[in-house]
């Protein structure tokens, strides 16, 4: 067990101590948000386990949900996170794990109070599931890269001040290994972000073009030809998401499908009351499946389940939205607004039914496809041979494109 | 009869229109330039219309001698499946499939309307919702009273560009069915979801209608217009599923991952295999309601052939549906994120599908509605 | 109670539990063995029950006074899943799921029948059809009259090796629960589907029997023991599946074929992963119905306990059915020929998996079941 | 068109000419079946597209139904042909394509008329879907080959007189090409034959043990090394197996569970109801698009929908007696009969629900297993990329095993 300076072990008991403490001298009904969170990163309550000064206090990350409770029983949370989620997810522990005291002196504490929006400079048009297939190219001079390329699914980098990027720095090694990873600012001169009309009519991700664009190396992060090892972290973070709550039973689309049924006699006939149930349980084997996976993270036996929850949330909703329309029959042949435009988050509850059928397409490609969640479950958690792999040990300028 | 009926292959006339058919549709309305139109107000391609029209499209199954082809419905289900392989934005299922199918069973009446839609001089549509499940009754939303017609049919699939409505209203004797000029009505565009298929709602207030059949003939005429058009849909389907297969074999003999296509992996492969079986067997079953459809319309044809053309439309609806909404959801999560932009135009299949998969009725009160005719009743109570 | 209801884990006692039990059944029962046993007339093997009993097996759920482990039923389904992994023909669900549920609901009257079983002196069964679904109201093809009883009941599990019968019989003051020696019982065994859980006919032509309960409390009792045997069931599921899954991904890292293992294939490896996918779900609802049932005999527990522990009962059976029966149905597949052999012991668990979805309710049963519950009503008419 | 001897252009109606002048000459009513079909093989009307004097006419193919459906209408169905399946649909066709002049003529004739009986001793336990993987070796003295290995899933072996066999003949090149194809007589010193007991309980098939069975070079069918392309013959006539007649609308295992239903208002729940009507509905798709196939193979178009149709018949047999056991309820947990028998057939109408659910799981394994029959449509219909295959160029003996 930890302990902290002033002696007394840091456990559950003396985080809430700490929260208390931290509420009665920043009182949130009266402190702005910025400098409530500011605060409360430099009080290390940020993130308990990251370590002391970078938002931290090196306690065990299974305490992190009962601070984040006691914030919010005190009386304290945080509104207008949403564009915060690569920089918290997917950035801070990519920077705390690999990044220079620099690096983390710089940009932790912004990315926390939300001052800094970031965004991810991942995918490209050739690079979906083989993301190791990048051709992004940045080409070193003395301290300076330069980086030229396409990236596409990128959500925010219409707002973000921020990308965390990999790029090729040797297409002479295999494709794994000439990878490095970088801090991008994505306000650099050569940086040109457009928006990517998705099938659902608006835009929520982006294109971003990058020509040139000048990015010194002490915004490398991890070693050079690193990036592919730096870059598993990310992702590592990006499929583990799970939230700090219990879900209620019938929570997320479900409850829209369950809420229709009820409410719309009209809409019943036994063929879709057979299906309804079937997702209804399928929903609720999926929550409790969830609810464990929370439980066996907070005593600190995170599993690979994170990927099967993300597929299996995916099919679901797929499952269920598209039940919602055969549900409403004709209602369903119309659509709410096919405007193209650039839209807050992902508004479900707000849209037409149309638009929980198409939007929850995604689901299964954005973050890793089903297929590539399928092959992670295959081999890392059952242990299965992998295929027979003709790219690995090529130099990636000799691979078939 | 029987011969005529069992025979599930295409006819060597049927493969030469379907190859006029797709020429003209690759030519002059390319998936891409269809994505374009989309964004148009009047996404309808009348000008195509013509063209097709040209070519006997718009009049297949009437008689030459009331301006038609003198072909029958199995020849309308091959321009079926080609209209859905291009999701090609012209009047076929409203103008000469639902508006057509119901004019030619009111005889003499109609002469002069089906001479009309059969040349493409004009076109029509029926006045239903195109949700409209075939057995549901004859529509009472619609009142005709001292000669002119009141009230409104939401839903309506190509309205927008029809010169006639052909409008079911119950008047003093009980059903009947009217011609009314679109001009008449008032005709407002609904947000529709498949954006290569306007659809209408429709409102009468006080138009003309010139009444074309009565009582059981209007309802005949009526119920067998949906049961065709369940039955062409089906063959419009099979052409979305077998556009998205196509398109998704293609595309996985050419994407490279992992240093190969990634359709040499096992997992893509099955996958593309069983949506080849699903489409290899919705061919069968769309040619088995395109016979029965056409039998239908056989001198001497009587019950039997009607309960015959109703469980192979409704087989169709129940079958087809699955398999077009599949393909077009298997085509999107096999392309990946490209898939998903709306630059590409899979999209415009998927919104296809998952839309006639609603009109005419869900697959789901199609397996209802058979399980009647075959003796396998629901449960009770 | 609720922090207890909501967790999903295994505590270290289950895992010690499971640790000792696993490791006496691999020893003395592996599945060659039990494959061996089911020529025998009697394939039950009471030797094996006995050993089981004197690790505590037979009365977990039974407080310490009365003979039992004082543990719960989440320590009972977690033997379950052990049970089912070795598909062990011990009478588990009958002795120590159906008949001390329903012996524990009736108090002091059935003090020392309680003991006999948990102790593992004897052994019993709750004298149903062993499909029974737990809503489907009071059995009554047994009538008690002047002290004696009289029908039968078909089906029963584990009647063959029973000491006790616990005979719900219809008496002059309505619903009853009667305890009988089973040597008063015309017992017939019928060949079973599941090879290595024997079920029996069980006739009653007089035998005397000892009332435990009447009226609300044998309803109760009953409903109570077969909410419980389906939530226990489905932890017995859980170890059918996760036996087919270990088999198979065994299996498929060492077959070889084309000069690799099977296993390396992507369809393979994506089936497995599904796979595993559902036994990890089935595995959250099965410790949730399992918490649920035990929450049911915690002192308190009233209506929304009892709520409770149907809602997930019902879920696990309308879930883990289909978990189980698909696993050993893609084992088979997945292990080829050698899988569709009777000397291979793939079949019993595939025997085992198939008859537990039917035991009990099946998932359609249960799904209907559900509806009722969380109000998500049946169409009516 | 081919003309026949008389000059006569052999179509459909001179060959039911033919048939009604050989029904004149002999009479089905007192002509015993053995001198019935043993006439009809001399006069070319066993199978219209052999050879003359081998049994044909040298007709096209496609005409055969309409002499089988002639010979029927004129009074003459043969019985007791069901364990000729093998002889007649997969040895027949071989001898013809590959075997000698005196091949054809010694066994053909015996084998249409049912004297003899065939097997097939192809797969082994480590060489199912991988059958080019066998290991039986023949190893050749002289004019006689010694072969020994192991043989399973033969059925009819405890009958058959004789074997169609493939074995390995050089291991030290690769496994398609060390493999030659002969004739095995089962009465030969060296061959035992066991029952392989399965699921259902019964044997259906047996193992063959062969122990230095001595085969002469004259048994050989096709060159040395030649037998993987000779038993591609045999394979492919094996998938393609489709029956003259149109099948009726519920016929198959559909109408066993629809039969249930009508009668049995017991058993009847809405949620059944729906996967009744859903596989009411495939079982028609499949039945359609069986006889869509058996009018392309009329007019000579044969596709490989012949592996598609094995394969939905499997999963539709596999998923009806699945529901018709939960449709049971109580009475699908019981069996009609475990004994360790030999069956004659597969007799699915008179066993209890347990059996059919059982036995049909053999079907997505016998004959090509699903995952085959679904490589074949990938590769050979759509024309997917193989998969990289580290197995086709090394010598057999190098091979992982």
């Amino acid at each position: 067990m930890t302990t902290d300076p002033a002696g007394a072990s840091l456990d559950a008991s003396a985080l809430r101590r700490r929260v208390a403490d931290f509420v009665a001298e920043h009182d949130p009904a009266t402190t702005d948000q910025h400098t409530f969170l500011a605060a409360r990163f430099d009080a290390g309550l940020a993130w308990v386990h990251f370590p002391e000064g970078e938002g931290g206090l090196g306690a065990p990350r299974a305490l992190q949900p009962v601070v984040d409770e006691e914030f919010e029983r005190l009386g304290f949370t945080p509104v207008g996170r949403e564009g915060l989620v690569i920089g918290l997810g997917m950035a801070a522990p990519t920077i705390l794990a690999f990044g220079t005291p620099e690096q983390r002196a710089r940009y932790l504490k912004p990315l926390y109070t939300g001052e800094e929006i970031w965004c991810q400079l991942f995918s490209e048009p050739g690079a979906g599931s083989d993301l190791a297939a990048l051709g992004t190219r940045a080409v070193r001079e003395g301290d300076v890269w330069t980086v030229s390329g396409q990236k596409v699914w990128t959500s925010l980098a219409h707002r973000a001040q921020f990308a965390i990027l990999v790029a090729r720095t040797d297409p002479d090694v295999p494709k794994h290994k000439g990878i490095t990873y970088f801090i991008c600012d994505m306000n650099a001169e050569g940086v040109d972000v457009r928006a990517l009309r998705q099938i659902t009519g608006e835009a929520e991700f982006n294109e971003v073009y990058l020509d040139d664009v000048a990015i010194p190396d002490s915004q490398r992060v991890g070693g050079e030809g690193e990036g592919w090892r730096v870059a598993q972290t990310t992702l590592m973070n990006e499929r583990v998401s799970i939230g700090g709550h219990p879900e209620p039973r019938e929570g997320g689309l479900i409850s829209v499908a369950a809420h229709l049924w009820r409410e719309r006699p009209d809409v019943r006939t036994p063929g879709l009351h057979d299906q309804l149930m079937r997702l209804w349980v399928a929903a609720e084997a999926a929550r409790l499946t969830k609810e464990r996976l929370r439980q066996q993270l907070a005593i600190g036996q995170p599993g690979p389940e994170g990927s099967a929850a993300k597929y299996s949330f995916s099919r679901l909703n797929q499952e269920i939205s598209g039940l919602e329309l055969e549900m409403l029959g004709g209602e369903g042949l119309t659509y709410d607004d096919w405007t193209f435009r650039r839209p807050e988050g992902v508004e479900f509850s707000k849209r037409a039914p149309g638009f929980h059928y198409l939007r929850s397409k995604g689901n299964s490609i954005e973050g890793g496809t089903t297929e590539i969640l399928r092959n992670i479950i295959a081999e890392r958690v059952l242990g299965l041979p992998p295929e027979p792999r003709t790219d690995k040990d090529v130099a990636f300028k000799d691979l078939p494109k | 009869m029987s011969e005529n009926r069992l025979d599930l292959l295409y006819s060597e006339v049927e493969e030469e229109l379907r190859a006029s058919v797709r020429s003209l549709l690759e030519d002059k309305s390319p998936p891409e330039s269809v994505l374009a139109r989309v964004e148009d107000d009047r996404v309808a391609d009348t000008a195509l219309w013509k063209e097709l029209a040209e070519i006997g499209v718009a009049g297949l199954p009437v008689p030459e001698e009331r301006g038609g082809a003198g072909a029958s419905l199995r020849e309308s289900a091959v321009v079926a499946e080609e209209l859905g392989r291009s999701v090609a934005p012209v009047p076929f299922m409203g103008s000469a499939v639902l508006a057509t199918t119901a004019l030619l069973e009111c005889g003499d009446a109609a002469a002069q309307d089906v001479e009309a839609l059969a040349g493409g001089a004009s076109t029509g549509t029926l006045a239903v919702g195109f949700a409209r499940m075939p057995g549901s009754g004859f529509p009472d939303t619609v009142r005709e009273s001292g000669g002119t017609l009141h009230g409104s049919v939401g839903g309506v699939v190509d309205a927008l560009t029809a010169d006639l409505l052909i409008v079911p209203a119950v008047d003093e004797q009980g059903p009947g069915l009217y011609v009314v000029a679109a001009s008449d009505a008032a005709v407002t565009p609904v947000v529709s979801l498949d954006l290569t298929r306007p659809v209408a709602d429709v409102a009468l207030d006080g138009a003309v209608g010139r009444r074309i059949a009565t009582g059981a003939d209007a309802e005949r005429a009526v119920r067998r217009a949906l049961v065709t058009g369940a039955a062409l849909l089906s063959a419009e389907q099979l052409g979305v599923a077998q556009w998205a297969l196509d398109a998704t074999v293609d595309y996985a003999k050419t994407r490279t991952q992992f240093g190969r296509p990634i359709g040499s992996f096992q997992a893509v492969k099955h996958r593309l295999a069983d949506l080849w079986i699903s489409v290899s067997q919705a061919r069968a079953v769309v040619r088995s309601a395109a016979s029965a459809a056409a039998d239908l319309r056989e001198p001497g044809a009587g019950a039997a052939e009607a309960e015959e053309a109703e469980i192979n439309a409704s087989l169709a609806q129940a079958f087809v549906s699955a398999t077009a909404v599949t393909a077009a959801e298997e085509a999107l999560q096999l392309h990946g994120g490209v898939g998903f932009t709306w630059e590409h135009p899979l999209h415009l299949f998927l919104k296809r599908a998952k839309s006639d998969a609603l009109a005419l009725g869900t697959a789901d009160r199609h397996r209802l509605a058979l399980s009647g005719t075959v003796d396998l009743p629901a449960p009770t109570g």
